[in-house]
C-alpha cells in the first residue's frame, strides 16, 4: 500500500458516521443548545478535521494495520527486554464482554463483584508469585510502577522523619533506564553500579555508595545483559544494613517464574509488567498494567483503594492506606482492568505448573539461540563466558562492524526486509554494536532457527554485499528516512498541520 | 520434592519433552532443572508454587470467566449518569473493529520501517487532536489525564524555573492526588478557590495566591463540576502576566462547541481522549494527551515519545521517526532526561484517531451540540422536580452538573441505592469530596441519553425521593 | 412526486451532492433523475418507497437491533440439549479471530493471485478435512449437509447412470425434504427400513430394495438419531455387489475415536462442517462438504470448485487454481457442467480448517472420547428415572440419543415446555416425524456439557414428569 | 510472507488448544466411553492432522489473512457482477452477538422472537422494493434462489398436471450461468435468447421460442453488460400468454433499489443476493442468503416455515406450504439468519431515501467510469452506443489484444501488481476480450480515477513493454502460475496429501 495521511483524503461533505440528534421534544424545551454557550467560549471555526466516508476511513486504518508487525504475524525474538510473547485470543474475547466494557468504575461495589473478584484473585496469585504480601494494579505501565515504588519509599522515610536525609536511590546501569528516571523524578539523585568483569553489579562498588543516604536500591535480575547477579541476597541485605529499601524491578520477569522470587532475594517491593510476563497485549505501547506489590510493612502507603474480600463479598479498601503517608493516588480509578482479566485468564490457563514450564522455555529457548549465536564468528557477548544466561541476552558485533563498517542500526534496518524484528540496546548503548534479543517461550524451535539463519544471512551480506545492507531497507514498507530533519525544530513536524507549514516555507 | 511443569501446552510450542530433549543436549544438559544455574540454591523454590489449578481446556476457563464476570451489572442493562473522568459516550463499530486488529493489538516497539503503520496512525492521531485543540504539537498519550496534568505543570516548571502551581479548589479529588504525588516533593499545587455562586474560578483568590513564584495556572474547562469556565482568558491573562503558563485541561468531547483553550491564552493544553472511542471498562479506557505551540522550548520539555514526519530516500514517500528523541529517558541522558517515557496507552491513541477521522468536523459539532441539549433538558426536568435543583451553579453546563438534593431530606447514598434498584446508576456522590455542597451529585448525560432514558430518571427520583 | 435522497450518507461518499454535480456534469447530465433513462417511465416508482425511516445514527440503530436480539434467550443463558443438525460445540476463540478478520470476511472471487490467501486456506481445509475422512478430493464446501448429501447422490447417478438412491427411513426429515426437492425430478428416493430394537439399518429390506437400478445407497454414520450404524461394511458390500455407489453421510466430530466411512467400503462421503468451529447462529452455521477417491471419473462429476496447488514460475514456490474449472456451470458448458456452483459457505471452509488446524489429531480423538463419555452419563443418569429410557436402541450412542418418554404419560411437548421454565432446551421432539416412537426426543450431548449440567437436566426432568 | 503449507508446520507433540475431559466422576461411572465402539468402528489410526502451538497456527491464518485481497482492504470496482461494497462494521458487531450466534434453530418460538421478527420484518421489506407478496430466506446463495424459482415453477405446473409438457426455461446468454445450470438441475431443457444488435435480449427470437412447453422466462435485466431491456413487460406478458411464469434474476439489483421493481415489469418471482445488493460480506464466497420472492399465488409452494405475526407474537408458519406441491425444504432450518439480520440492519440505516441514493450513485458512478474508459482508445463496449448503462459494463478490449498480443488475462495478471480486482466475464467469452467492471455506491470519484489511472498506465504499459505484462504479476504474493496440471488427473492435487503421493512419483 502507498498509503496517503490521512488529512489527504478528506473530501467536504462525507461524512464517518452519524450522531445521534437531540429528540425534537427536548429542542422544543431547551433550544438549540448551544446559543447558550458566551460568545467568546463558541467555537467559531470548526476544527479541521478531515471528512471522509466510513469505507475510506477503514481502508485506511486496515492498511496500516497491515503495515505494522505485531506479535501475531511475526515470529518475535528482536525485542529482547520486551517479552512479547503469545497473547491467547480467548483472553480477548473475554476482555471484550460488555460485562467488562460497559461498567463504569465507579459503580457500586455490589454491581462489579466480578471484576473485583478477579482483581482480587489476581492480586493474591501475584503474591505467591513473588512472597510479597500486597499488589496494587493502578500503576499503568512499568514506569509507572518505578515510580509507585520511588514514591513509597519517599512515603516511607516520611513518616519516619528521614525524608531529606534520603535522598540516593541506587541502581545498575543495566537495569532498565526508568529505574533511574522515575525515582528521579520524585527528587532522588542516581547513582549507577557499572559491572564486574562478569557483568554482575560491581560488589565492592556497592559497598562504597550504600549508606545512611540511600533511601533505596532498585535493580533488575537478570539485567538487560540476561546475565543474574547470584550474590542479590548480599546486596539487599547490605541496604537493609543501613535502613534501605529494596525494589525489584520485575518488568520481566519471564525466566523466574517459579524458580525465585522476590521476596527470598530480599526485595521489599517489585512489580511486574502483565502486559510482559503475564502476556497481555502491547498494544502499540499500552495500555498496560505494572503490578506493584510490597511487604506487609509498606502496604500502608500504596495508593488507594486496595481490593480486599470480606468473606461475602469483595470490596474497595480504603481504611489500609488512610493515613497521611500514603502516597495517595497514580492513576484514576483502579488502574486497566481489562489487562488484569487478561492476566487472570493466562495464569487461570497455566496454572504453577504452566509458569513453571514458561520459565524454564523461555530460559532453554534463550540459551539455545545464545549457543548458536556465539557459534557465529562476528558475535560475541560480554560477560560471564561459557555461563547460563536467563531469559535474554545483549549481543555484540563490534568485530563486524571493525571488518566491515556496517554497525547493528544497518544491521537492524537490513533485517526489516526479511519482516523480523531487532532491537539493538537502550542508550547509552554500554555494550558497542549490541542486539538485545529474547525469544521467550513462544518460538518453537524452527522459529529459532529461521531467526538465526536470517541473521547469518545478513551477517554474511555485510561481508560480501554490504551496500545492500547500507541502502536498505528495500522491501519493507519505507525506504531508508532520512531522520536529520527529527533533531532540527526549523523542519520537525510532529503533526500534519505543522508539516504543511514547514514543508510550504 | 521436585517441581513439575505442564507438557505440550498450546501457548507454549516447545514444551514438548522430545523438542527439550532436543534443545537439551545441543546445549550439553541433561534436564530443564539444570537450567538457571547461576541462581543460587537458596534462592530457588522447592516445589510448584500454591496456585489454583490450571483449566485443562480453553472452554472451562471462558466458562469460568465468563461466570465471574456476569456477576458484573452493566450501563447497557442499566441506565447510567455516572461520569466524573469516565464518560459514556459512543464508540462507532469502526474504533473496535481497528483497535481489535491483531497487528496493532500485539505490536509493540518496533521501528520505523516494520511497524510503519504503527508510526503513522500515532502520528496521524497527534494531528487530528491538534486540529481539535488548535495548537501544533501532540505527544504520544500518557496514562491518563491526570498524568498528562502533572506533566504538563512539570513541563511548565521547567520552562520557568518556578515551583507553584496553582490548580482550581474544584477539581477531582483523584486527579489532585495523583498530581499531587507526582509534583512532589520539589512541587507545591496549590488550591484557587470558586465562586459560591457560579462555580467559576475565583479571580481574586487566583490573584491573591499568584505571584512570581508561580509556575503554572491550571484551570480546566468545561470544569469537574461540569460547567463551562467562562473566564479562560482573563485567568490566562493573569498567568501571563505574572510569567506563569497557563494550562488548561480539556474534555475533547466538548471542542466540537466550546472554543479551544488556545483561543484564550492557554499554553499548554491536556486532558483525556477517554470520550473518544474507548469504552469505560471499569476505569479502564483512560489515556492522556499534552498540546503545545511547536516552539522548540515546549518541544523540548515533553517527557513523551513524539513522532514525526520525515522524507525517505524515495521522492515524495513519507517516513516517520521520533522527534528530538535524546530529550527522553530512553535516550542518552536517562533520568536527567525529561521525567520518564515508557509504555502507556499507545492504543488508545490510534484509536482517538480512528474516531475523530471518522467523526470529522461536522460530527464532532453535532456531538457538542446534542450533549448539551440534553444535558440542559435533564438540569430542566430534574428542576421541575420539588426539592431538587438540577444545576446548582448557574453557569452553563457542558455534559455533567451538580444536582442539589439538600432539600429532599436524603442522602445522596440513599437515593443512589434505591435507582439502582429501577435500574439506574445515579450520578457520583459529592458530598465527600465537596462537604461544602452538602447532598449533591455529578450526573452526566450524553449522546447516548435518549429523551426516554432522561424522562426515566426523572420519573424514578421523583419517586424515591418520596419513598 | 419527487424521489428523494439520502445525502451525506456515511457508507457512500459520492453522496455528498457537490460530488454529485461535477460528475454529472462530466456526464452532460444535471440531476440524478436524468440517470436511469433506458427505464421506461411506466416502470419507475414515482414515489419513495414505503419503509421505515432510517435511523438517523449508528447508536440508534445499534441500540434498536441490540433491544431486538435481547428479546432471544441463548443457549449460554440456558442449558441446551438440542442437536438434530446443528450441535452446540465449543468454538475455540482463534477460529472466530480467523473469520472475523476484515480480509477473508469481505473477499469475494479474487483471482489466485491477488486472493492467494483465500485459495491457500481452502486448499487446506480441504486437505485437512481429506485427513479426518481420509480420503483425497474435498470441494469446496456446499450450503449444508443436505445439499452435499443430494450432490453426492445426483454425482452417483451421474457416475452410475442409474436413478434410483436408497436412503435410511431413520434419516432427518428436513434432510430427506431438501434431497427429494434437489435429486427431483429424475431421480427417486427409496427408503430403507430400520432394526426396530438397534435402529440400524435393516440389511433384509436393503436387499429387497437394491437392484441394478440403484445409482447409491446413502446412509449414516452415527446415524440421525445418534447411534453407530455398525453394518456399514455390509451396507457398501451389498451396494457394490450391485453395481451401485456407497455414499455415507458423517458427522466430523465424530472421526476422532470412529473409523472414517473410506475404511467401510465408502465411495463418497459427505457431512456438515458446522461442528468444526461454527457457532450454531440460528442455523447460519451450516456448511456441507463432499469427499471422494482421487479419481477422474469422480472428480469430474463434483459441481463444486475444487482448488488445486500448482507450481508457479519460481522454483519453490506453491501456487493454487481451480482444478478442471469447465466441468463446472461457470466453465463453458453452463447448464452442461455439473449441476451449478456459486456462493456457497467458503468462510466456514476457512474456518473448519482453523478448527482442525488448531485441534490435531490428539484433539479430536480427545473430543470424540469427551463426548462419548459423557452421552452415556446422560443415558445412563436418565434411564434411573423411574418411566424414562435414555436410549430408546440398544446401539451404542455417539453424541445423540433417542429419550423414550412413553411411560411417563406426558407429552415431550408438555416437558418440554416445562424444562423450558428451568432454563433447559429440553431434546427435539420426534413425535411427529417418527409417531412409531411415541413420545421420544432427541437429546444431545456434547463436550460443553460438564457433570454438573447432565446432572441438572436429570434433575430437572426427574421433577417435571412427576408435576 | 513465503508462508508454508500448513501440514509443512507440524511437529510432533504439539498442541493448539485442549479440549474438556470428562469429569473423573464419569469416567468411574461410565468408562473410557470409546471402548464401547464395535473394534471394526472404532478408528485404528489418528488423522494424519498436523500438530502445531496456538501461536503458530494463529500466525499463518493471520499471514493468509494479509495475503486476501477483501473490500475491507481495497478498491472494489473489478468484481462486476458481483455488487462488492462496503459491509458496515456495525452490523458485524450486531451479528456476533450471542443472542444470534449462541441459539439453536430448534429452540422454542417463544425463545427467539428477536430474530423471527427481524425476519418477518425484512420480509416485509423485500416485498415493498420488490412489489413481491412473500419472501423465503431458506436459499442460502443466488444459485439456490434460482434452484427455488426452478422448483417453485415445476410444484406450479405439478399441481396443473403440465409438468411434463412444460419442460423448457428461457434464458439470456448474459444472464447469470446459473439461471441455466440451476433450472437444469430441474429438468428442463434451457433456451438461450441471444442479444440483438442493441444487446437487448431479441424480442423476435424470443417470439419463436415461447410456447405452451415453456414453464418459464427466467433472466437479468440488466443483464452482464449493464444494458437494461426496456420491453421487459412485452416479454413478460409473452410468457403470461402462453401460460408461463417469469423468474426476474435480481441477484445484483444495486442499479434498480427504489427506482423500478420486479412486480411493475411483470414478473412473478424474483430473488435478491443479501450479499451483493444489501451489503452483507461475500466470505470468500458464503455464508449468504438469496432471498426469494413470489406473488401471493405461488406462496403455497415455497419451502416451509414461513415466518409469520399473529399480532402478539412471531411464529414458524406451516400451514401456508402445508400442501402436497410445496417443494418441502431448500436448506436446513431457516436459512442463514445472521446474513439476513446483517441486510435488516443496513436498510434500517438507509431507508428508503438511502436505498434510492444507492442505486443513484451506483448508477452514477458507473457511468462515470464507463464514460472515462471509452475515451480510451483501446477500450470498447458492445452495443446501445452512446447510451446509459446500468450498474456495471463489459468492457472489450479487442483491439488491445489485436494491437499487441496482450489478453484480458494477462491485464489481469498484470492489475494485481498494483493491488487491484480486475474480472474478466463468465464463460463463453461473448464479448471477446472482455473486461466487467461494477463500481457500486461504495467507491469515491478519487477512487473511480484511481482505477481509471492504473488501467490506463496498464494498457500504456501493453503497447510499450509487454514483457512486463507477459510475465505479471511481479509484485503479487505469487508469480505466474503453471496452471497447466489443474487439468491432467495425474498431476491435479485437490488436497496436500494427494499433493505430496503425485510429487513422489
Amino acid at each position: 500500500w502507498d498509503e496517503p495521511i490521512i488529512f489527504e483524503l478528506s473530501k467536504k461533505g462525507e461524512r464517518g458516521v452519524l450522531v445521534p440528534k437531540a429528540e425534537e421534544e427536548i429542542t422544543a424545551v431547551v433550544g438549540d443548545g448551544v446559543s447558550k454557550i458566551p460568545q467568546h467560549m463558541r467555537r467559531k471555526k470548526a476544527a479541521n478535521l478531515p471528512e471522509i466516508s466510513q469505507p475510506r476511513v477503514l481502508r485506511h486504518y486496515m492498511r496500516l494495520s497491515q503495515e505494522t508487525l505485531g506479535a501475531d504475524v511475526n515470529i518475535e525474538i528482536g525485542q529482547g527486554t520486551c517479552t512479547v510473547k503469545y497473547s491467547p485470543k480467548v483472553n480477548e474475547l473475554l476482555a471484550r464482554l460488555p460485562q467488562i466494557t460497559e461498567v463504569h468504575p465507579l459503580q457500586d461495589e455490589s454491581t462489579v463483584q466480578g471484576i473485583l473478584e478477579i482483581m482480587y484473585k489476581t492480586d493474591l496469585y501475584m503474591r505467591e508469585i513473588s512472597g510479597m504480601d500486597r499488589f496494587t494494579f493502578q500503576p499503568s505501565g512499568g514506569s509507572q510502577g518505578i515510580l509507585t515504588i520511588a514514591s513509597v519509599v519517599r512515603a516511607y522515610f516520611e513518616e519516619r522523619g528521614e525524608a531529606d536525609k534520603r535522598d540516593e536511590i541506587i541502581t545498575t546501569i543495566y537495569s532498565h533506564p526508568s529505574d533511574a528516571a522515575a525515582p528521579a523524578v520524585k527528587g532522588y539523585k542516581i547513582i549507577y553500579i557499572h559491572p564486574d568483569e562478569n557483568g554482575h553489579p560491581d560488589f565492592e562498588a556497592f559497598k562504597t555508595v550504600v549508606s545512611e543516604r540511600t533511601a533505596a536500591f532498585i535493580v533488575a535480575n537478570p539485567e538487560d545483559t540476561g546475565v543474574y547477579n547470584p550474590r542479590i541476597k548480599e546486596f539487599t541485605n547490605l541496604v537493609h544494613e543501613f535502613g534501605g529499601l529494596c525494589g525489584y524491578d520485575q518488568a520481566n520477569a519471564n525466566g523466574l517464574l517459579g524458580v525465585t522470587r522476590a521476596k527470598e532475594a530480599g526485595f521489599d517491593m517489585c512489580f511486574f509488567n502483565l502486559h510482559k510476563t503475564f502476556s497481555t497485549p502491547h498494544g502499540c505501547g499500552g495500555p498496560a498494567t505494572g503490578a506493584t506489590g510490597v511487604t506487609k510493612e509498606l502496604e500502608k502507603y500504596l495508593p488507594a483503594p486496595l481490593i480486599d474480600y470480606d468473606g461475602s463479598k469483595y470490596f474497595l479498601n480504603y481504611e489500609i492506606t488512610n493515613n497521611p503517608y500514603s502516597i495517595g493516588k497514580v492513576r484514576l480509578f483502579n488502574g486497566v482492568a481489562p489487562v488484569v482479566l487478561k492476566a487472570y485468564a493466562w495464569i487461570m490457563s497455566l496454572g504453577s505448573e504452566g509458569l513453571y514450564e514458561v520459565a524454564k522455555v523461555a530460559v532453554l529457548n534463550n540459551n539455545y539461540l545464545f549457543k548458536k549465536l556465539m557459534e557465529i564468528d562476528c558475535v560475541d557477548a560480554p560477560y560471564i563466558k561459557g555461563k547460563q544466561r536467563v531469559e535474554q541476552v545483549r549481543y555484540t558485533i563490534k568485530k563486524l562492524t571493525n571488518d566491515t563498517g556496517i554497525t547493528t542500526g544497518d544491521i537492524q534496518r537490513r533485517m526489516m526486509d526479511f519482516g523480523m524484528h531487532y532491537w539493538t540496546s537502550h542508550h547509552p548503548y554500554y555494550v558497542p554494536e549490541p542486539i538485545t534479543l529474547e525469544p521467550t517461550e513462544t518460538p518453537s524451535k524452527e522459529d529459532l532457527d529461521e531467526y538465526i539463519e536470517t541473521l547469518k544471512h545478513v551477517f554474511n551480506e555485510a561481508y560480501e554485499n554490504p551496500e545492500i545492507i547500507k541502502t536498505a531497507p528495500h522491501r519493507s514498507v519505507c525506504h531508508k528516512i532520512d531522520e536529520s530533519s527529527l533533531d532540527n525544530p526549523d523542519e520537525w513536524a510532529i503533526t500534519w498541520r505543522s508539516y504543511l507549514k514547514k514543508s510550504k516555507a | 520434592m521436585a517441581i513439575n511443569g505442564f507438557k505440550n501446552h498450546p501457548y507454549i510450542p516447545n514444551s514438548v519433552p522430545e523438542v527439550q530433549e532436543e534443545m537439551l543436549r545441543e546445549l550439553g544438559l541433561n534436564s530443564l532443572e539444570e537450567l538457571h544455574e547461576e541462581i543460587p540454591d537458596e534462592l530457588k523454590l522447592k516445589e510448584n508454587m500454591n496456585l489454583p489449578k490450571a483449566f485443562k481446556s480453553e472452554y472451562e476457563l471462558r466458562r469460568h470467566v465468563e461466570e465471574l464476570l456476569s456477576r458484573n451489572k452493566t450501563c447497557k442493562e442499566n441506565l447510567n449518569f455516572l461520569g466524573a473522568g469516565c464518560w459514556q459516550h459512543y464508540v462507532p463499530a469502526i474504533c473496535d473493529e481497528i483497535n481489535s486488529r491483531g497487528e496493532f493489538l500485539t505490536a509493540y516497539g518496533g521501528e520505523p520501517y516494520n511497524d510503519h503503520g504503527r508510526f503513522q496512525a500515532l502520528f496521524e492521531y497527534q494531528s487530528l487532536v491538534a486540529e481539535l485543540v488548535d495548537m501544533d504539537i501532540v505527544n504520544v498519550p500518557t496514562m491518563d489525564w491526570p498524568q498528562a496534568a502533572a506533566t504538563s505543570v512539570r513541563m511548565a516548571s521547567r520552562i520557568t524555573g518556578r515551583k507553584e502551581i496553582l490548580v482550581p479548589r474544584a477539581m477531582d479529588r483523584e486527579k489532585f492526588l495523583i498530581m499531587k504525588n507526582y509534583c512532589g516533593p520539589d512541587l507545591i499545587l496549590i488550591e484557587v478557590d470558586y465562586d459560591k455562586e457560579t462555580g467559576q474560578l475565583d479571580l481574586v483568590d487566583l490573584k491573591n495566591k499568584i505571584s512570581n513564584k508561580t509556575a503554572a495556572v491550571y484551570f480546566e474547562n468545561p470544569s469537574f463540576l461540569g460547567f463551562i469556565e467562562e473566564n479562560g482568558q482573563k485567568i490566562s491573562y493573569i498567568a501571563h502576566e505574572m510569567g506563569a503558563i497557563s494550562v488548561v485541561g480539556v474534555d475533547p468531547s466538548s471542542l466540537g462547541v466550546l472554543a479551544p483553550p488556545s483561543e484564550y491564552g492557554a499554553d499548554i493544553i491536556c486532558g483525556d481522549l477517554q470520550p473518544l472511542g474507548m469504552h469505560m471498562n471499569y476505569g479502564g479506557g483512560q489515556s492522556g494527551f499534552i498540546a503545545t505551540r511547536d516552539e522548540e522550548k515546549y518541544v523540548m520539555e515533553f517527557p513523551s515519545r513524539l513522532f514525526g514526519i520525515a522524507p525517505t530516500c524515495v521522492d515524495g514517500e513519507y517516513g516517520f521517526g521520533d522527534v528530538a528523541y535524546d530529550r527522553t529517558s530512553f535516550g542518552h541522558h536517562r533520568e536527567h532526561g525529561k521525567e520518564y517515557v515508557g509504555t502507556q496507552s499507545a492504543l488508545w491513541g490510534i484509536t482517538a484517531g480512528v474516531y475523530l477521522a471518522t467523526m470529522g468536523p461536522k460530527g464532532m459539532e453535532e456531538l457538542g451540540q446534542t450533549i448539551m441539549q440534553k444535558s440542559q433538558y435533564a438540569i430542566k426536568r430534574l428542576s421541575e422536580i420539588k426539592g431538587i435543583k438540577g444545576s446548582l451553579f448557574n453557569s452553563i453546563s457542558f455534559k455533567e452538573f451538580v444536582v442539589d438534593f439538600n432539600e429532599t431530606g436524603k442522602t445522596v447514598k440513599e437515593i443512589n441505592r434505591l435507582l439502582m434498584e429501577k435500574g439506574i446508576f445515579g450520578g457520583k456522590d459529592l458530598s465527600k469530596d465537596f462537604p461544602e455542597f452538602g447532598q449533591s451529585a455529578l450526573y452526566c448525560v450524553t449522546e447516548i441519553h435518549t429523551k426516554t432514558d432522561i424522562d426515566k430518571l426523572v420519573t424514578a427520583v421523583e419517586q424515591v425521593i418520596n419513598m
